[in-house]
């Protein structure tokens, strides 16, 4: 998908890549090569010309959570292939081969930390594995920490990175729309609060389902936030979209989110808001 | 369509014989049920040997009931509510108290127009933020009043349009299947024609889930995953395959309930009896979800929704 | 104020006048004189030109409801003058003229009646009292009417013609908002239905407060649907007022209203809408 | 604003007796003290003669404190929480969960703007439909998260405008009255400048209803009863005067439950005192409110409103 911009924020695609291998990655915006060691310490921005790399989950735990407070929770599903789903290649494949480069089972890893000393739960999409997108299992591990979330009382934190639904799941990716809903009214009944975290991409399915329904909202400067894609878009109504379409500055002006910040804030954005939100917790 | 050029012919062969008949030269009674009963076979096989893409065809069908004529042939009395009371109505999702049979209803229902004009403005029965804030406010009623929802899904998806993402038509669906699931009255939801996405779930997190049998139900249209996936257009009917997305598949997939069957040939041959069986089933399905304690029925909803499509077993991640 | 118009539905403005005294009325639209009884049967239509001439409080509620049903609820109160207000005339007179020519206490009648054999609790405002504008009284018989409704669990309908708060009545006029919503709240809280009818004009804090929480609102044509004056909006923006604004169709198109029905339509519209909602009466 | 060249005057003699004092030459600390003495008296004489129109103008006072600026004086913590989640957001009206003392709260307030260009991004202090559905949005966190819901009511009313009109600010305003009624959590309104009309009321519908010692609190502006009902302009002063709009006014006809006093010469003359007095006012406000049960605090409160302003002796009906 072309990617829309604010002024400042650029996300540059890069290659998928497997987590702990490439000691190098170039820039696609001014061919720098970064060591991949140093990208750490930048937040993942290039030193050189201040684009955005895409984030590993795994990456953006990294930089949200405090260091060493950070505890998995495997749920251990992986999808069924419940369609046993084939295009040109079977989605089988396509499992299994997400699986080996990212090394997670799906799209998205949940676990428990600590951002500036205040606990939370958190759910972070990984864009490498099939583009983020919500099939079964995303749905499930969301769920899983949300009903967490809701049983220990500790604030849900959900960091998106998903172009929609699983095509491959068909109408099962669909009733993840309506599962991940249903385990986040079960969280706000049980009074606990959600903040979601919008990233470069956070469309489609995802966006329409338990995304927007958090209590507080804020992009990652760069972002892309919005339901339809922008081909979708002009292909159905002939319509020019204007220049910031579905950018982060766009959600804020249409009254979509409450904050965009640049990547290097987001930390100190996420500590601020929990601070005034998770009462039990404070200090 | 399928091929349907053996049934045209005897179609054609049988208004010949009726004709000869009624001239009053001969007595060809025998011969008449004969060719009949032969008809309903050839259409029987034809319909049992239907493509998934065929089934897409007739869930799009021009004629096939749906919209405010189904309604108005549907319920005894329909009183429709307009307008999201924040600057728009949306005549592509459509509502209001209705009766049926013996009970009060809220009704929901996409509505995608007759005429050129009316289809142009229902964007085909692509509903907008204004739809769906709407229907929000129809449940909230629906809720207060005590009056079961009952949706009626027939659309391609919500409308992918500028004002649509202005005005934040993810929050709106994302609002309205929040909102359906937390009612606290009984719902029912029937996949009436295309059951599209997003747009299609949004008032479909229902605590039953029919589908009439030629509807369908997916993620994504076979062009679009055809476009997506396959790159290629053509694929569309092997796209309209993979999806699973006919009534038949999915209650295989357990994510719907029940199928209401349709006339041989598909609801458009009969809209009268689509009308009347619709309304004979949601009526039962209505007696026996009213029976139930709203406690257990909240209980039930939640664990369905929990549960639709989960993967079933555990598998070490690698 | 400046009448706009729809297409169809035009309001006249008569004189204030008292409710059984003039035998003949003019309408100001075609210059007609029009036989007083003969007005009762064209439901207050001008026979000649099809003018809508206003409505006292009871002629209203004879052309909605069934003969022989209705039966007045009578709080018995008049306004304290609770500010002791003099403009170039003190408050006090203009009630005693408002009430000598209306021969109501305050600008709502308030009862019970049927429609079409369906029950209902009925308030219904009359413009010749100081504009329709809602005082402590007319706050009062609403909320009374509100809770009767509530505890008889029959449905609540709002004959709505009203310029506004009543602005002798100052803050205590304001209150009226706030206390005719709190005993909306309660009907709500009790499930039974309530509609309110717009008629010209709904302007003002009675549209901001009690008449906009409505489940079904059905504006007459011609009626005037607004919250500021178009004066006023023009004096503030500077802005140009559509040809349509605040009518009864700028009402439906911007969703404000479910439906708009001629005046002699809308006895019939109103046992409608009751026949779907009114479910414990239901034949 | 009150005629104050005699202050003025007093004030100037005082700037030179300290210089000269300064300059070494000679002890003037008893003459000092006494022209001090004598400007407070002044001052307060003077303050206590405020006509209501001078309450107007000192409510609408350029430096008072008031908005985003007094937030952050007020608030330990403050996270600003911005859209309607359906198209836009207002800058007149704001707010999010704050800190205040020990209390996490829900923050409302009407933002004016300091800058030309801020205050007509504010439309100085007017809030759309845009801003009552924001804080319609805020509100239900506030109920879900249990954080009481304080507001800062600070406006000449809302915003009169053809998008405000078709966006049903009317609608708008009605909800946010009815929302803050139905509130699980403690509600304060404070009248902070000016409160004017539905725009005022849509947010301050509250169980504590507290006013600035000059703030305004009225159904309309002076200016506006004055065209109306003077129709002359230069009536204004008089219809402030009947309006009945100052605190003291309000207090006395039971509207309002407490008046939170200002600095002499109003709250602009020490707006650190002003945040710092408000703030121990409300977590003062908010520890009571929170020991109350919340059936009875509901309870209060609908009676509460539905006793404001009532006729108090029931007359024959001529
Ligand atoms: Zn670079
Ligand atoms: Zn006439």
């Amino acid at each position: 998908m072309p990617i829309r911009r604010d002024s400042k924020g650029r996300y540059v695609e890069v290659e998928l890549r497997r987590a702990e291998e490439t000691l190098w990655l170039r820039c696609r915006e001014c061919g720098e090569l970064v060591f991949r060691r140093k990208l750490k310490e930048t937040n993942h921005i290039c030193p050189r010309c201040g684009a955005y790399f895409f984030l590993t989950a795994q990456e953006r735990i990294a930089s949200l959570v405090d260091r060493d407070t950070y505890a998995p929770i495997e749920s251990g599903y992986a999808s069924d292939d419940p369609l046993a789903f084939v295009d040109r290649r079977p989605y089988r494949e396509r499992l299994d081969e997400a699986q080996a480069i990212t090394g997670l089972n799906d799209a998205v890893v949940v676990g428990r930390g600590m951002v500036d000393g205040r606990p939370l739960l958190l759910a972070v999409m990984d864009f490498r594995f099939i583009g983020g997108s919500m099939g079964q299992v995303v749905g499930e591990e969301i769920a899983v920490a949300l009903e967490r979330a809701a049983e220990l009382r500790i604030p849900f934190v959900l960091v998106v990175a998903s172009g929609g639904a699983r095509v491959q799941e068909g109408a099962v990716s669909l009733m993840q729309m309506a599962k991940t809903v249903a385990a986040r009214n079960l969280l706000a009944a049980a009074n606990v609060p959600f903040i979601a975290v919008f990233t470069y991409p956070s469309t489609g399915g995802m966006l329409a389902s338990v995304a927007s329904l958090a209590d507080v909202t804020i992009a990652e400067l760069g972002a892309m936030i919005g339901f339809a894609g922008p081909r979708v878009i002009e292909q159905t109504t002939g319509q020019r979209l204007p220049e910031s379409f579905q950018t982060a500055t766009f959600a804020l002006e249409h009254g979509v989110v409450d904050q965009v910040v640049p990547r290097e804030s987001l930390r100190a954005e996420l500590a601020r808001a929990l601070l005034v939100l998770s009462g039990d917790h404070n200090g | 369509m399928v091929d349907d050029s053996a049934i045209r012919a005897l179609e054609a062969k049988l208004v010949e014989l009726r004709q000869m008949m009624e001239a009053g030269n001969v007595d060809l009674t025998e011969e008449l049920a004969m060719l009949e009963s032969k008809l309903l076979k050839l259409r029987r096989e034809q319909y049992a040997r239907m493509s998934e893409w065929d089934r897409v065809k007739l869930a799009r069908h021009p004629e096939r009931p749906r919209g405010l004529p189904l309604v108005e042939a549907m319920a005894h009395a329909f009183y429709e509510l307009r307008g999201d009371r924040m600057g728009g109505d949306d005549p592509a999702l459509r509502g209001g108290p209705a009766i049926l049979g013996d009970h009060r209803v809220m009704l929901l229902f996409h509505h995608r127009g007759s005429t050129p004009e009316e289809q142009r403005a229902c964007r085909h029965g692509m509903a907008t933020p204004e739809g769906y804030r709407k229907s929000l406010r129809l449940m909230e009623i629906a809720d207060r009043l005590k009056l079961p929802v009952i949706s009626l899904v027939d659309t391609p998806g919500a409308y992918p349009g500028v004002q649509s993402e202005e005005q934040n038509i993810a929050g709106a669906i994302a609002q309205s299947i929040s909102r359906m699931l937390s009612l606290n009255v009984p719902t029912i939801a029937v996949i009436l024609g295309e059951g599209g996405s997003g747009g299609a779930i949004a008032v479909a997190a229902a605590d039953r889930v029919l589908m009439m049998e030629n509807a369908t139900y997916s993620v994504i249209s076979p062009e679009g995953a055809a476009a997506i996936l396959w790159k290629d257009p053509s694929a569309t009917p092997q796209a309209a395959q993979a999806l699973r997305l006919t009534a038949p598949q999915l209650l295989e997939l357990e994510l719907i309930d029940a199928i209401v069957p349709e006339a041989i040939g598909g609801a458009h041959t009969d809209p009268k009896r689509t009308a009347e069986d619709l309304r004979a089933t949601l009526c039962q399905q209505l007696t026996t979800l009213c029976e139930r304690p709203l406690d257990e029925l909240r209980h039930l909803r939640y664990k369905r929704y929990r549960n639709a499509g989960s993967a079933r077993t555990p598998t070490d991640p690698s």
